[in-house]
């Protein structure tokens, strides 16, 4: 129903929104702002699921990372930063070697990507998949789904468990340890 | 078929005089009929957040036995329109160590993830804006924006009330997702569909084919989501983010003009919008008693229009009469401490609401719908509804005559202000 | 005999559990019922500038310490009030004309630096500085709150021997400044009906509506 | 043009190198976190783009759900043990905390 080009409009979007939230994720030189820089990759990431109509995964997307793991990450830095540190620089180390990664891994991931899938064309737009998620999870995939469910019970009780009890102070004459005031 | 596709292809037939189905620009029109829908929610927000303002001071002024604003316009009506104005002509401050980016964004990102919810809410029988097949899960999602505009909100502002009123507000709106989604998983367990139209025309017109009055379950699941709905709108009595005696206005302390406006405008749109989920959900959205959606979409022409205004107008009327039951409550309770909360989420809603889905479960194995025990369930439940609106009314106006009777004999006059003043 | 003191209940956490749940819901509910019978009560405060039944400048005390006012025509010009002011917001001048006379050039008072002590009321011999009852004071521009009494070049100094009566308090004010006092005043309207009437006819609901007459 | 399958997996690449950037240069605990964020929301792309442009059924969606839920739980855990370290050592700079170095 959409023509080709808006289609193709819509996909740059998303996955700009995706790449360039990426990229100050990656770059930012305030880490508050990398983990508000996530929201936009979020986003973005689930706008291209529902380009590949997984509107389930996409929402699914937007509940579990946008609203679980970006707050928890944002609660984490709020709660590791002072505030009177508001304009705390991301500290980095080894920009050099990183670049240099960061330039061979996505120009050899690019050209495989290209190069193997280039060729695939666009497909209509697929049927809502929701109710055969819901079926293979309680079908075929219902031991993984019971065991995801273990896991995430244990890590309920572990992450209390860590984050709730008490560590002792490292040795004196230990390395860390610096107190500040 | 929904009306904004029916409206376009109507658009295309007679203006273009094309066929919809292979005219090339059809995604065009339906584009442009999208947006200017999209327009419409967006006055729609606009309109009902301001007057859904003076509606609660007025309310809030007669339960303090105080008068409200009646200045502006007859009654005080287009007080909203002057404060709407005021705020707009006011200076926008950005404090100087603020983080500028985020604190100019936060508005927009609380407002989006408020907006957004407007996308599937049913209005009317085939008045939706867009009937995703993940309806209910899409406005748990949205509504996930907010957390973090709060959270960029008080990070933004630099100040150590703004940061704590934005983390509140996340771990509060966090908190309550749990329960509020796991009694929408009732409403969803009994549709057997998560597309909120499919809600609505699983329900009926009729109150006992409402979900509510499906059994005890949904009963109870429809005040605990409620509940919750109150506590993620962040309204008293879990109004902890803007506490204003203990943290001095919460998120938006620094804000001012415009952006402060935004805040203030998802606030309101947030009310109504908790308000239709519950209406949607639990009390039969705007089905007509008397006649299926089948029905109404078989008809033609004006008759077709009439049955969607009648429909349109039965969801206002569910929607606005909870909106009114918000704002009671509001002025009803006392703030929660921050550990009381906590401890309504975690020790008694969320087990509850657990509870609410395994008894629904149950219920959906062991008695069959339409059967002889489904309709005794069903007229019971009509029956405890119909004796809590019974009960009330007695209580309400048992405690008006004991009071009438004191102050006829403090001040010798009438206790009683005809409520048609109210507005 | 002393009454054995019972030991210590500790209350079974079941119990609680569901008693908070059920005093939760009755509580609100008796709330929600409470507040909603005060919808239909009347209102116990009164709008303040036009729906009182008389100015509220006339139900203050006589001893309320309002806008000060000089009376100029039983003014000796001997300074005491100026003198007495501790913030100095009282301002005179005067000049002396070769036959002996004096002339006032300026009585001025600021009320933005006023904080209506009295002390300068206190303090003046010939009753010509005194407080109103006024109380209005807002002005659209912050020169407008100092008060200029010298109204008409060569107003005489008056001679403490021959002092005509004070002037009724207020009038001095509102002669000075048009309209003081008397804004945004309506008629008091009637008292509304004292039994639930029928609903009168929808033109009775405008603004002048009796609203909030108690 | 038309999207195809290499699109999403381009995307999904360039996704993977920002995060193992921010990985490698990353100092800060909960950045290097963000890091395997980006690099694990890489992969469930690719397991839904491959599951809708190859495989037709949607057991690739299923994969990314799982996936999605184990990024949740690992997210959750890795966060406890930060602000476990944050109380231990006042700090969350991985370059300063290296007790175990010895």
């Amino acid at each position: 129903m959409i023509p080709e080009p808006v289609r193709a409009l819509l996909f740059y979007l998303c996955a700009g929104l995706a790449l360039a939230g990426g990229c100050w994720v990656a770059f930012a030189r305030n880490i508050v702002h990398s983990a508000f820089a996530l929201l936009a990759t979020f986003a973005g990431v689930a706008g291209l699921y529902a380009f590949l109509s997984a509107d389930f995964l996409a929402v699914v997307q937007l509940m579990i990372y946008v609203g679980g793991v970006l707050v928890l990450i944002l609660f984490a830095l709020m709660l590791t930063s002072r505030i009177e540190e508001a304009r705390v620089s991301n500290p980095t180390i080894g920009l050099v070697p990183g670049a240099v990664v960061l330039i061979a891994v996505s120009a050899l991931l690019v050209y495989a990507c290209v190069k193997e899938f280039g060729g695939t064309t666009d497909l209509p737009p697929g049927e809502p998949t929701t109710a055969g998620i819901g079926d293979a999870l309680l079908s075929r995939y219902v031991l993984p789904f019971e065991v995801i469910s273990v896991l995430l019970l244990a890590v309920l009780l572990g992450a209390v468990t860590i984050a709730g009890g008490r560590l002792r102070k490292p040795a004196p004459g230990g390395k860390p340890g610096k107190e500040r005031p | 078929m929904n009306i904004i596709q029916h409206v376009a292809n109507l658009l295309i037939r007679s203006v273009f005089h094309a066929d919809p189905a292979s005219w090339p620009w059809t995604w065009l029109v339906q584009a442009v009929v999208i947006g200017i829908a999209a327009f419409l929610a967006f006055a729609f927000v606009a309109i009902f957040a301001g007057p859904v303002s003076w509606i609660e001071r007025r309310i809030a002024g007669r339960i303090q036995s105080r008068i409200g604003p009646n200045r502006v316009g007859p009654q005080g009506v287009l007080q909203w329109l002057a404060d709407g104005v005021k705020c707009w002509l006011k200076e926008d401050l950005v404090p100087a160590a603020a983080d500028r980016p985020l604190f100019l964004a936060a508005p927009y990102l609380v407002f989006t993830g408020m907006f957004g919810a407007f996308v599937v809410l049913p209005f009317g029988a085939q008045v939706v804006a867009a009937d995703l097949n993940v309806g209910i899960l899409y406005l748990l999602a949205i509504t996930s924006l907010v957390v973090v505009g709060l959270l960029m909100a008080g990070w933004g502002s630099n100040s150590k009330w703004a940061l704590f009123g934005g983390v509140r507000s996340a771990a509060q709106l966090v908190s309550y997702e749990v329960p509020s989604a796991f009694s929408l998983l009732c409403v969803v367990l009994l549709a057997g569909t998560l597309s909120t139209q499919g809600i609505v025309a699983a329900q009926g017109g009729w109150p006992w084919d409402w979900f509510i009055f499906r059994n005890p379950f949904m009963f109870a699941a429809f005040f605990l989501y409620f509940t919750a709905a109150i506590a993620e709108g962040n309204r008293t009595p879990f109004d902890l983010p803007e506490a204003e005696s203990e943290i001095v206005a919460g998120y938006n302390i620094e804000y001012s003009g415009m952006r402060f406006l935004f805040f203030l405008f998802a606030e309101w749109a947030n009310i109504w919008i908790m308000a239709a989920i519950s209406a949607f959900a639990f009390l039969g959205g705007w089905q007509i008693p008397g006649i299926a959606p089948e029905q109404i979409a078989a008809t033609k022409g004006w008759e077709f229009v009439g049955w969607q205004a009648l429909s349109w107008t039965i969801f206002l009327v569910k929607a606005t009469f909870l909106v009114f039951v918000v704002i009671q409550i509001r002025w009803t309770l006392p703030r929660l401490r921050v550990d009381q909360l906590m401890i309504t989420c975690w020790k008694y809603l969320v087990p509850l609401s657990m509870l609410m889905v395994l008894g629904v479960l149950v219920l959906l194995a062991l008695v069959p719908e339409g059967g002889g025990a489904d309709t005794i369930l069903r007229g019971a439940m009509v029956g405890l509804g119909l004796a809590v609106v019974l009960v009330s009314a007695l209580r309400v106006r048992r405690t008006f005559r004991v009071d009438r009777e004191h102050y006829r004999e403090m001040e010798g006059r009438d206790l009683w202000y005809p409520p048609y003043r109210l507005p | 005999m002393v009454p054995a003191v019972p030991p210590p209940v500790r209350p079974n956490p079941v119990r609680a559990y569901f008693g908070n749940i059920r005093r939760a819901v009755s509580s609100t509910f008796e709330g929600m019922t409470v507040t909603m019978s005060w919808l239909f009560r009347r209102p116990s405060t009164i709008q303040y500038p036009d729906r009182t039944e008389k100015p509220v400048r006339e139900m203050l005390p006589e001893t309320y310490r309002g806008l000060l006012e000089v009376d100029l025509s039983r003014c000796t010009a001997c300074l005491l009030c100026a003198k007495t002011c501790p913030l100095g917001c009282i301002s005179i001048e005067t000049c002396k004309h070769p036959d002996g006379a004096r002339e006032f050039q300026t009585f001025d008072i600021d009320n933005g630096l006023c904080m209506f002590c009295g002390l300068c009321a206190e303090a003046c011999n010939f009753d010509a500085l005194a407080h109103t009852r006024e109380f209005e004071a807002s002005v659209s521009s912050a020169e407008q709150l100092t008060v200029r009494f010298v109204d008409r070049p060569g107003r005489l100094v008056a001679k403490a021997k021959d002092l005509p009566p004070r002037r009724p308090r207020g009038s001095i004010l509102a002669a000075l400044i048009p309209g003081f006092g008397r804004r945004r005043r309506r008629a008091a309207p009637p008292e509304p009906p004292a039994s639930p009437a029928p609903a009168p006819a929808a033109g009775a609901e405008g603004p002048e509506n009796p609203e909030g007459t108690a | 043009m038309s999207i195809g399958l290499g699109h999403f997996v381009a995307v999904s690449a360039l996704l993977f190198s920002l995060g193992l950037f921010c990985l490698i240069t990353r100092r800060n605990a909960v950045a290097i976190l963000m890091g395997i964020e980006l690099i694990l929301n890489a992969a469930l792309l690719n397991l839904a783009a491959f599951s809708r442009y190859l495989h037709g059924q949607p057991d690739g969606q299923i994969f990314a759900v799982f996936g999605i839920v184990l990024a949740a739980a690992e997210a959750v855990v890795a966060l406890a043990i930060v602000l476990q370290l944050y109380r231990a050592f006042r700090t969350v700079d991985t370059a300063e905390t290296t007790e175990l170095k010895g």
